[in-house]
């Protein structure tokens, strides 16, 4: 049996047999985004996860705290803050197996880091030395990707290609609300409900798309009631709840696992920071909705659920602390040293071979170049 | 007579300008883009204009550049003047259809009944310090397209007039905003900005008798400091500002490389199959006996545009156009 | 108040508040298309509308079989029939006032036709003399469009600008199944929805996008299910049952023209033909459905219901007929006759004004054509 | 050794088999895009495949090219070598950011560790009655893209041998398909087609020693005509058939112009900012002293595709060829 026959779908026999195929009503999401922290679901969910979240969710913002410094030290080009969006960052990555992959946007550096690579590398695009820093294949994160929704489709053929093969490896692909109203947004869920690809959607709705508000974004009754118009299951989570956006990414990663099927996940979250340093935020919302948005931050979310619990002792905090800062400096250090930088990689990737003009291409800036440091000497 | 106050503006000021007169001379000028409204759009192009003219003439759209366009067209078909924002050169890709296979074509589908007087102002080009998809010199795919017309500003003059011109237009329009140049500036009057710019007509930005630099936008002011350079080594350089690349002025182009018997073609944008084989090709059909030398080229290598802390090895610099005219041939004659 | 702030969305504000605005239960469509025809519903359809449908539906049958006719005679480049689709033709013209605007892809001439476009300036694309033969303004029909779904953000951009002039006019966007999953569909939907457009989006869901059945196209209950994803409500309907097509693509523009914004109404039909002459349809499905769905023809269905209500004498059918025949006699006769043909029409119209470069192509051509003449006399 | 059949097949054919032999040779190639399976596309050229590898080899995917193209971005990072049909030229454009903004950049991107070796076929061009979107030269925007290797044949063999060329690049390559040759007819032996061609190399079509016909793909045919036709008029023209626009054979091309001292560029695309340009413009900066005349250039209209009705008039043909011919300044000397 060939995939395209594994699909189900509706098809317009003639009437009077027009039954929809698929019942709409499983694949809506709640009203309201689930929640696990603070609630009785709390209780399903391993002390060790939770602790892991927390650990994770610390280094996170220090992650963070740490880019935005580097920007006004001018060792980093730009930055795209996921400061009030850890727990979405890092439930994404702690959710995949090794041998899944990972689609991020470019504010995703945290789940790429997240999910093992090195952070210097995570952030070679926004320092400015390269456009990837990493190799894609060895933690299995595809590059950043910057032009909005562009990566969904990405995400989709891979893991089509995946399970053609045989392998059982789910992608993740990342995207911010004001991406889910691009076509690709669109193409990329055909396709994955089509084919029955092993893909799981997480949309960040972070409240806005630079200035412009999701009030003027959509008027859908949620971004993850798209999901039934494309035959795949919607899920709302608190984008804020680590716990809950583990539960649900999780559940959804094992569905496409199983050959269930991709998701779409809408998680709600806030974006506490500016769009990027370069950005001013005051220009387009009040400060007021920011802080009752620090009220539901993931980390006091996730510190107020251990702390009930008796989880949260002062060790705990401390080495999580600890490990963070560890990171940070080694970051810190790094990154003020200056990127090696060898202007000749601007023609050797561009194909496999450069072809005769570039080789031209390619004299002619080397010999600009010795010029140059002819002159110098 | 008054003395009037004449104060320097950057060029982004003077594209504000520009969109806030159209807007207050005509009624369906309509702005429309991501962020052009409460934020008054990442470059400040369109600060103020929804504040002044209502959300309904300045409008922050949906994030998607095919349906910004496309829906540009349904306006534009209802007699408005849709002025669009593109946010950066790289992500109007997605509006390439509506721009190729609609924009530039319903005019002529139609035997001239349903014209489309659309804007599309796209911020292009490097040396900002963007990272990937943020420098894109997409001239070429613009030119390429019957039914478009190509402008581009090197001035904060030109910036108002063409911006103006381009609105004015009852063709579709598309506006390339030299990125690197938005904060250049010039003095001006603000009681008395400047005209609008015809479309299609070049400028000679500095004369000269040695050789002609064919140059526009971003490369302008490249062109005329390599022109000030050159003075030292006994070349007396003459600059051409194309400002239109759609319709081309061949008159204003050719007359100075008639008179000097050189060219250099300069730009940003990557050489092969780029402005400059069209200019250099164009030129030679028509000057061929004036020329001394062949003309040649110097643009960005043909590679994607670099990260950042590479971009000053790809952009054509002042030795690099120095060097090309040394390769002018000069012992040829003159 | 602005159209921005009319329009009613979700915003994620902070928590707990996160209840969306929108209720998706009436954004859904029925589980099985609506119809009239046979039904208790038909009793609500007034005898003259029903009368009117018919005659129409009479006259689109013969101007599809006569245009048909006429690829085979070489008088048209190629023709994508609408047989079988008459009913959703038919609707859709006659639904709308003379103010509205229609935006038809390349399989619907018929409905231009049925709007008042005279069939032979409707078939100019398709005769291949012009891109569009007919003045836009004169009808308000948009020319027929080829590349899929595009027609549809310009039907968006229409309304929205006829709603902020103030004019209550409505657009009607035509689209077929697979046109569906093209991004301009998404994008489309989406501005309609957050700017609360005054349009409505007709997809003719005929079962096929060329040889490529629904099934592989999508995966979702069904294309009306779309709607909720954008916040707008979805409709199901028989695509072959004319009163029912008519009556909600009515319901839908009364709503557009209130300010009650877009609809997505899907009308479940089938292309009787292949997809268009030059297609050979043998190749992707069999006779035996073809013919079940012939049972279901529009006209039939129109002809029994008229039929049970005592409308429909032989009188009646034969002044159908008649009209039919004039026009397909009259369309016969003017395709039989060369186009008239102006090759400096390349030039005249790519810009207001012809660029330098294009006077110059323009008189090579002329000088050409002139010695082209010199040498025939 | 035996004797084998030698029969005439056509282009679409020669096609069709290479895709078929590519699948058998190497399991990872995929033929994905619209209609492509069960119908074998509108040209048939991927006829049989579905029945012969599977839908999952050859796949009928959703209407919509930036979709296509996207999930072959993502079939290709995990290995597979995707095989992308546009329907037709016109139709590619939806897929342009992706191609542009993806496509050309990953491997770039990736400093080298995550090529893309996905083929694009595109049918291009006009010539065969097709209506407005269907007859499009969009070879131009692909030209100016680096990162993409743009090939396009004109006879049989080379269909198969390009072809076969792209799919086993590491590379993206776009192969456009000139289909008005789609039905041109040429023997071959199916017991053992033609070699794989190397992307990247002209071939001389026909020797002369008066002038060079610089072309490539529909327009190879209309210039070995007019090259016939010239040599009543006393002119033995060279005819160099480009076969690959990017990279482009400046060797060949300009050791022909060398010999000849005189060029014509022959294409169906648009003149301005068209392939032309970019051709003239090297070959002169290469071969400047040995040019008698300016490189001039034969090609489409700077207008949208004509209708079927009015496609003669714009199609370069034998007499503009000829009149392009005539042009070259035969007084100057030779
Ligand atoms: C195709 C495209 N258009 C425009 C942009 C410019 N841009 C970068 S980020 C952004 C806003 C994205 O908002 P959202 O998707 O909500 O993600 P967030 O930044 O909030 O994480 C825009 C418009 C882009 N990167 N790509
Ligand atoms: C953007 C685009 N891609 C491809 C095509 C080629 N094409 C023409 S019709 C068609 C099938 C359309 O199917 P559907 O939308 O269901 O409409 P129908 O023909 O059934 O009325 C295709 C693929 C096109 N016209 N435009
Ligand atoms: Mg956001
Ligand atoms: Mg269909």
């Amino acid at each position: 049996m060939t995939v395209m026959e594994q699909r189900g779908a509706y098809r317009p026999t003639p009437p009077p047999a027009w039954q929809p195929r698929t019942d709409p009503v499983p694949l809506l999401p709640d009203a309201d985004p689930y929640r696990v922290l603070g609630t009785e679901a709390a209780a399903r969910t391993a002390p060790e996860l939770l602790l892991r979240l927390y650990a994770q969710l610390v280094r996170g913002r220090r992650y963070n705290v740490q880019a935005t410094a580097l920007t006004k030290q001018g060792r980093l080009a730009v930055y795209p803050s996921s400061t009030g969006q850890e727990a979405c960052e890092v439930a994404a990555a702690l959710v995949l197996e090794e041998r899944d992959w990972l689609f991020p946007s470019y504010r995703d550096t945290l789940a790429a880091v997240a999910r093992g690579v090195d952070p210097v590398e995570a952030l070679t695009l926004l320092r400015g030395d390269w456009h990837t820093g990493y190799d894609p294949h060895e933690h299995r994160v595809a590059p950043l990707c910057t032009p909005l929704a562009t990566q969904l489709p990405h995400a989709v053929g891979l893991a089509h290609a995946a399970r053609l093969k045989g392998d059982d490896v789910v992608a993740l692909a990342m995207v911010g609300d004001g991406g889910t109203s691009e076509g690709d947004f669109h193409e990329a869920l055909n396709f994955a409900a089509v084919w029955q690809a092993p893909v799981v959607f997480l949309v960040q709705n972070n409240g806005f798309a630079i200035s412009v508000p999701l009030a003027k974004q959509t008027a859908a009754p949620s971004l993850a009631h798209k999901a039934v118009g494309y035959g795949m299951p919607g899920r709302l989570v608190d984008g804020n709840d680590a716990a809950a956006v583990h539960e649900v990414l999780g559940e959804a990663v094992r569905t496409a696992r199983a050959g269930g099927g991709p998701t779409l996940v809408e998680a709600v979250t806030y974006r506490i920071d500016a769009h990027t340093n370069a950005d001013d935020a005051t220009r387009y919302r009040g400060d007021a909705e920011v802080e009752t948005w620090r009220e539901h931050d993931p980390i006091l979310l996730l510190e107020r659920e251990l702390t009930a619990r008796g989880l949260l002792d002062e060790e705990t905090r401390q080495s999580a602390r600890d490990a963070a800062e560890t990171m940070a400096a080694d970051l810190r250090a790094r990154m003020n040293q200056d990127a090696a930088l060898d202007p000749m990689d601007l023609f050797d990737h561009v194909y496999a071979e450069p072809t005769p003009q570039l080789r031209e291409q390619r004299a002619l800036l080397r010999a600009e170049l010795e010029a140059e440091e002819e002159g110098a000497r | 007579m008054t003395t009037v106050a004449v104060k320097p503006a950057t060029m982004a000021q003077a594209l504000t300008r520009a969109l806030r007169d159209a807007m207050a001379a005509d009624p369906t000028v309509h702005v429309l883009g991501e962020d052009v409204g409460t934020l008054g759009g990442v470059f400040r192009v369109t600060d103020g204009l929804a504040a002044e003219f209502g959300e309904d003439r300045c409008t922050d759209t949906p994030l998607a550049e095919a349906g910004i366009l496309g829906t540009a067209v349904g306006m534009a078909m209802y007699g408005l003047r849709p002025v669009v924002e593109m946010q950066f050169d790289a992500f109007a890709y997605p509006a390439f259809e509506q721009l190729i296979s609609h924009v530039a074509r319903m005019r002529n589908r139609t035997r001239g009944s349903m014209p489309l007087p659309i804007t599309v102002r796209v911020p292009y080009g490097g040396g900002i310090g963007g990272v990937e998809h943020h420098s894109d010199s997409s001239e070429a795919y613009y030119m390429a397209t019957p039914g478009l017309h190509v402008v581009t500003p090197a001035t904060v003059a030109d910036a108002y007039g063409l911006l103006r011109a381009a609105i004015a237009s009852d063709d579709p329009v598309v506006v390339l905003e030299p990125k690197r140049l938005y904060w250049s500036k010039d003095t001006w009057n603000p009681e008395d900005p400047p005209g609008v710019e015809p479309i299609g007509r070049a400028v000679v930005r500095r004369t000269g008798r040695s050789a002609t630099l064919i140059t526009y936008g971003p490369s302008v002011p490249v062109c005329l400091e390599a022109a000030e350079a050159a003075q030292a080594e006994g070349w007396d350089l003459e600059v051409v500002d194309l400002r239109s690349l759609v319709p081309f002025d061949d008159e204003t182009v050719c007359a100075s490389v008639r008179r000097t018997g050189r060219a250099v073609v300069v730009h940003e944008s990557g050489s092969f199959a780029g402005p400059g084989g069209e200019i250099a090709a164009r030129v030679t059909e028509r000057c061929f006996h004036h020329l001394e030398a062949p003309v040649l080229r110097v643009a960005g290598f043909d590679i994607p545009y670099p990260p950042p802390m590479l971009e000053r090895h790809h952009l054509p610099g002042v030795d690099r156009v120095l060097d090309a005219v040394a390769r002018l041939q000069w012992e040829a004659g003159n």
